[in-house]
């Protein structure tokens, strides 16, 4: 019995850690948005008043370092790392709340589609960043819609209960034709650019039942794993504010009210990871109970990722509700990857079914 | 006890529904059913609009006197109204920080001459106020505030910074507290000012709120000269020197009856369990089995809020004053709009990420806890002046 | 449109609150918890220990006052007072304990039985405070066992959705036999001296399916007004409490801590008795929502009951924590009403039917 | 990482296992099956004679050195058995406060002499150890202790008030915290003594529980003459004067890994996930449709906290110390461990208002966030240590 990450594991994830620090800071998060009014005629993004090629270098600077290719096997020309060796980098991807799907290519489609044989070769594009894959998870939402070039389906809908991978043809167009232009629609978090998947064409299945249930339960834990990095992220920020501020003469973070609201975001984290580290370990042994870990990872960083979000705002106070400070970047990261791959409901359910209740 | 609507209430609340009904298709109407939000630059001058027309039907301020645009409608007419007002789905009212927060200061302390001119314009949207009372190291604790207003021959010279201004960039005047005594402290020797924001030496910047609207401005004041006579009556409220009591009496109708009527929260309560119907009906194995029991809570939280606001209208009809439970109400609804909002996203499921109705309105939800005094210095005054516990 | 009390309601609280506060401190609740140890070998009450000829006493002065006859009509020698005129009145036994059926013999059964002509001679007694009539509803347990000389049930069960009330013979003692011993149960709260339904025997109806739904939503709703009177007490024992114990130099209560655990308190209290007010006007003029709003106050009231012991016992500390003090007392009676004549949620289910939903 | 249990492990789990269930079951036929609650007097007795099943076959404190009564079993291995244990229903130790609380700083600070004749004592339930930490004045605030250990010739003259004192009256001896230094302020000028409760001038007054058991006392000291023999290697532990750092050893200890292990919660909450089943077989429509969702959210919150402790045994294995961290361990287990029995209550219905063992266990649960210092104190400790938020 050994709960803690090796030397390496560590190692990788400060790399990462660097590399996102000083490629993706919140200017680059804030560069994905779009500029211009949304349909309320608010503006939320900086669009290209800032410098969009800053977010495709951090893509690049990933592909370089390996880590795009971090879960397809050697063969493929990946790194062939384990759920256990990657989390703490998707861990790192969410406290950065790096635009780019990485849960969706690097973490779920890499590994697919390696297993499947690489149907449409697009493998070694993925690892080297220059193909990106959209993963659909369980209903119509394709997330990244602006960055990706092809899209896996990923449910149990025409198939009883098997889980299955579907690889599809369009989709990410508005029309049968191909070219015509995507719509990406007004969302929560402008960065994520999601579309409603148009009409497709299934092309064949990607690998068996247990691949794409697996599938579905990496895209599960990697999101799990973003969301802890999220609220780390939100607490990080949170704790630096209310140790400046000061209001009545001392430190806003010197009030106690402040300090248990913050007290409680630290034990959500605290109790959180743990689960979504031990999800790692049980997918990447092929535990029995895998599925119910990955859910329980799921169900639990989404909880907490919302609290930690809430009581972030709570203690920034008004600074904290404008478009200018960064909090909202990662407060809406967090809300929308909280229902993402299932909401915390879901999954208890899933857990609820494999305690046999 | 009586919960039952008198004949002359109804009527009242039927007319009203009729007018609010045919008037606001009108208004939609009119813009192609593209109604934008109210804190944007666009959509302020669409909501303004709207308002024009309360105004000139009698409805923008049922509860003022006549002489003023209102129609002189009693409280409980005014519920009721406002009832009508929701479930009909009228927006938000875009010049509310007027005619709810300042109006009541100038009707309990504004000379004859300043209610004349202050309050029709108001009620028009010709003049629209923008609440003065933040400054960047004065939020929660509002008595540090340091912008000053300088004494001069026939006026005053203003320096200083405001800022959570909301819509203060689409604003003509501010209403809020300078530091008119150098020398003093806290809550002491501060004046309530009327402002123009057209004076030389103002600035206005208005930035965006998180959900995305520019609801917010700061106002910079580089040695503004305010004259006397900016405004008739004058541009002090309240006397000098006198600024925070009159600012205490305004800052309790922000978080008591008027700024935040449950006929909001009743209809969003209606609406989702509207919402949770449609949701059970396309799909019901989709429908997460807690959600009934939620949404059954959430209307019960609602129509609280509505009892609780009649027991208060009641008691202010005899002419008993609100006291410190309305921080209590302001607890309870800001909390309320954040769980209905939530209930619903979580109804919607992944969709919930797409923009529309309920994302937006969980957004501004948000900020519920946040401004008209946070949440938790609301519990302090609970504790303490409903309770009576010590203070520290 | 007026929603307070008259003067009239206002002063019969009021005497009645005065003559519990004579009658009924805590020491006479006290007196009615069984003496001894309970099968875990703790012991709770004073019983015998204390002056149980006190718990009678409190019973008779409030049938010389005319409490007992409060809803029965006039015509049957009680006060026929609307649900609007003793709801404040039923708070104030909350706010006491008052370890005696009164929810059950006085709020139920003397108005139904009235209603259903009297058929077995009780409610002369029930008014002059000697005969006692227990009600179970929904359930098997009938509370204050040890005091009620009859039973009628309340349910749904045998007959669809109508509501029934069936007066019974037996059912109070263990065997069938008359005069067998009654077995009271170890329970939470030890004054309500629940026992198990035993043999018995319906003997007829008790009016007509609305009178027995009728009595229900009166169950539901004297037993909400207990709650929030139990809240109510609950929060002044501890408002009382943590303004004169001193930690730290400081009293308790000047603890931001304690002061939001507590405004928390506050606020559902002052949320869930315009709710509890309501239902009783809704009852007292016969509503169509009736129903729902006795359902609203009781699952808001339960709520707020159980959210206010929380907090009181967590803001005594270890006091609280103790027999000797009186917390307890109030605090398991909060938590039996709370599942008592229906659970917050099975009310919750009630209103959310009443939405249609 | 490896989440597997060693060959070794499991074989020490499985020993374990057999030998708990054959003599749990033999200890509860020996009282045919009638188990009194160890905090009453009788109850203290029967758990006496189990405890002192336990040790004399070597399972009462397995992570102790063999010379004292333990099998030196490694921190997995102690896991393993606590798991088994609870997994198995047995019984709380009445013995905890002294092998969790006190027996923690004895390793620590005692000296061998200490040590070799405390332990062996304590593990046997010869000598039965109580906690004095807290006074009537002194709960929260515990730097504010006024009990007084006056030094003279031979000894120590005690003089004060203990109160809260768990199992006090069952109890053979004391350990806590006396004011040897007159002149001295807060937690200065304290000393931890080893007190035998038979001394002259001590008086033990049991009092009840919330849930009736006698498990408070009240301890008088009235001039007690303390000899410093009164125990072999002396009745000072650490020092004189030393007295708060020692405790605060001790009172990490509480909150820490020892006093409450995973496998408590995780037992309970499998038998939670039990009687869900047991409830909707018997009556399905009875059931609250939004139970099953909380029962999952109750077992994953005990898995959560099994999971945690593994991190923990991981980083203390490999000579990391236990950090502020442990505040938030406390806030957890005491908060789960009432939700565990409320949903359980919920699950039973009206049912749940007759004694039983969740009735018991919720009652008991209700003192987790009081006891070992309150939730508030851990969570101004997790803001200000695990944090670093500004202190007042």
């Amino acid at each position: 019995m050994h709960f803690a990450f090796d030397d390496d594991q560590l190692a990788f994830r400060d790399a990462v850690r660097d590399l996102l620090a000083k490629e993706c800071p919140p200017e680059v998060v804030r560069a994905a948005w779009p500029e211009g009014p949304d349909e309320h005629g608010a503006r939320k993004g900086d669009g290209a008043r800032a410098d969009p090629p800053r977010i495709e270098r951090v893509w690049v600077a990933l592909a370089e370092m390996g880590v795009l290719g971090m879960a397809v096997p050697q063969a493929h020309g990946g790194l062939g790392l384990t759920e256990v060796d990657w989390v703490l980098l998707a861990e790192e991807t969410g406290f950065a709340a790096l635009p780019h799907p990485f849960v969706e290519t690097v973490c779920v489609a890499g590994p697919l589609l390696a297993a499947a044989g690489d149907p449409d070769g697009l493998v070694p594009g993925i690892v080297a960043g220059t193909a990106t894959v959209g993963v659909v998870p369980l209903d119509d939402l394709v997330a990244w819609g602006d960055r990706v070039d092809r899209v896996v389906l990923l449910d149990q809908r025409t198939s009883g209960r098997h889980w299955q991978a579907r690889r599809v043809e369009g989709g990410l167009t508005r029309g049968p034709k191909p070219g015509t232009p995507r719509r990406i629609e007004a969302a929560l978090d402008g960065a994520r650019a999601p579309l409603v998947l148009q009409q497709w064409k299934e092309v064949g299945r990607c690998g068996t039942p247990d691949d794409a249930a697996l599938a579905f339960d990496r895209g599960a834990l990697g999101t799990a794993a973003q969301l802890v990095g999220l609220g780390r992220r939100m607490l990080d920020l949170t704790v630096g504010y209310v140790s400046e501020r000061r209001q009545f003469g001392v430190p806003v973070g010197s009030q106690q009210a402040v300090k248990h609201h913050l007290a409680d975001a630290a034990l959500q984290l605290t109790f959180a990871a743990p689960a979504v580290y031990r999800a790692a370990w049980s997918l990447a042994t092929g535990a029995p109970e895998a599925a119910r870990d990955a859910s329980m990872a799921k169900a639990m960083a989404s909880d907490a990722a919302r609290l930690v979000g809430r009581k972030a705002l709570q203690c920034h106070g008004a600074i904290g509700y404008t478009v200018e400070y960064d909090l909202h970047l990662y407060l809406k990261r967090a809300e929308a990857l909280a229902r993402a791959w299932g909401s915390a409901g879901w999954h208890r359910n899933r857990v609820a079914t494999a305690l046999g209740i | 006890m009586d919960l039952t609507w008198s004949a002359d209430e109804e009527a009242f609340r039927a007319e009203a529904a009729a007018w609010l009904e045919a008037n606001l298709r009108a208004w939609r109407e009119r813009h192609g059913g593209r109604i934008l939000s109210g804190d944007t630059a666009e959509g302020f001058a669409q909501h303004l609009e709207w308002e024009r027309t309360l105004f000139d039907a009698g409805w923008a301020v049922v509860s003022w006197p006549e002489a003023y645009g209102g129609r002189a409608a009693s409280l409980w007419q005014w519920l009721a109204f406002e009832e009508e007002y929701h479930r009909l789905g009228g927006p938000p009212r875009v010049t509310q920080n007027g005619i709810f927060l300042l109006a009541p200061s100038i009707f309990e302390f504004g000379t004859p001459e300043q209610q004349d001119h202050v309050l029709p314009r108001m009620a028009s949207g010709d003049d629209r106020w923008c609440q003065g009372w933040s400054e960047p190291n004065a939020g929660s604790d509002l008595a540090s505030i340091t912008s000053k207003a300088t004494r001069i021959d026939g006026g005053w010279i203003l320096d200083g910074q405001k800022t959570w201004t909301t819509r203060g960039a689409f604003c003509t005047h501010l209403f809020g507290l300078f530091r008119s005594d150098p020398e003093s402290q806290r809550h002491h020797g501060l004046t309530y000012l009327l402002v123009p924001l057209d004076l030389d030496g103002i600035t206005v910047r208005g930035f965006g709120r998180l959900d995305g609207d520019e609801g917010f401005a700061e106002v910079f004041f580089d040695g503004a000269f305010l004259p006397d006579d900016a405004l008739p009556g004058g541009v002090v409220l309240g006397g000098e020197q006198q600024g925070w009591a009159v600012a205490m009496a305004t800052t309790s109708s922000e978080r008591g009856l008027t700024l935040r009527s449950p006929g909001r929260f009743c209809a969003t309560a209606d609406r989702l369990v509207g919402l949770y119907r449609e949701r059970l009906a396309a799909d019901p194995e989709a429908v997460d089995p807690t959600l009934r029991d939620r949404v059954a809570q959430r209307w019960m939280e609602a129509e609280a809020y509505r009892l609780q606001t009649l027991q208060t209208v009641t008691r202010t009809v005899a002419g008993q004053p609100a006291g410190a439970e309305t921080s209590l109400v302001k607890i309870w609804w800001s909390e309320l709009d954040i769980a209905l909002h939530e209930t619903a996203l979580d109804l919607l499921g992944p969709e919930a990420e797409l923009e529309g109705a309920w994302s937006k309105g969980w957004q501004f939800a948000l900020s519920g806890p946040i401004y008209a005094g946070t949440n938790e210095i609301q519990r302090n005054i609970a504790a303490e002046r409903v309770l009576g516990l010590p203070r520290k």
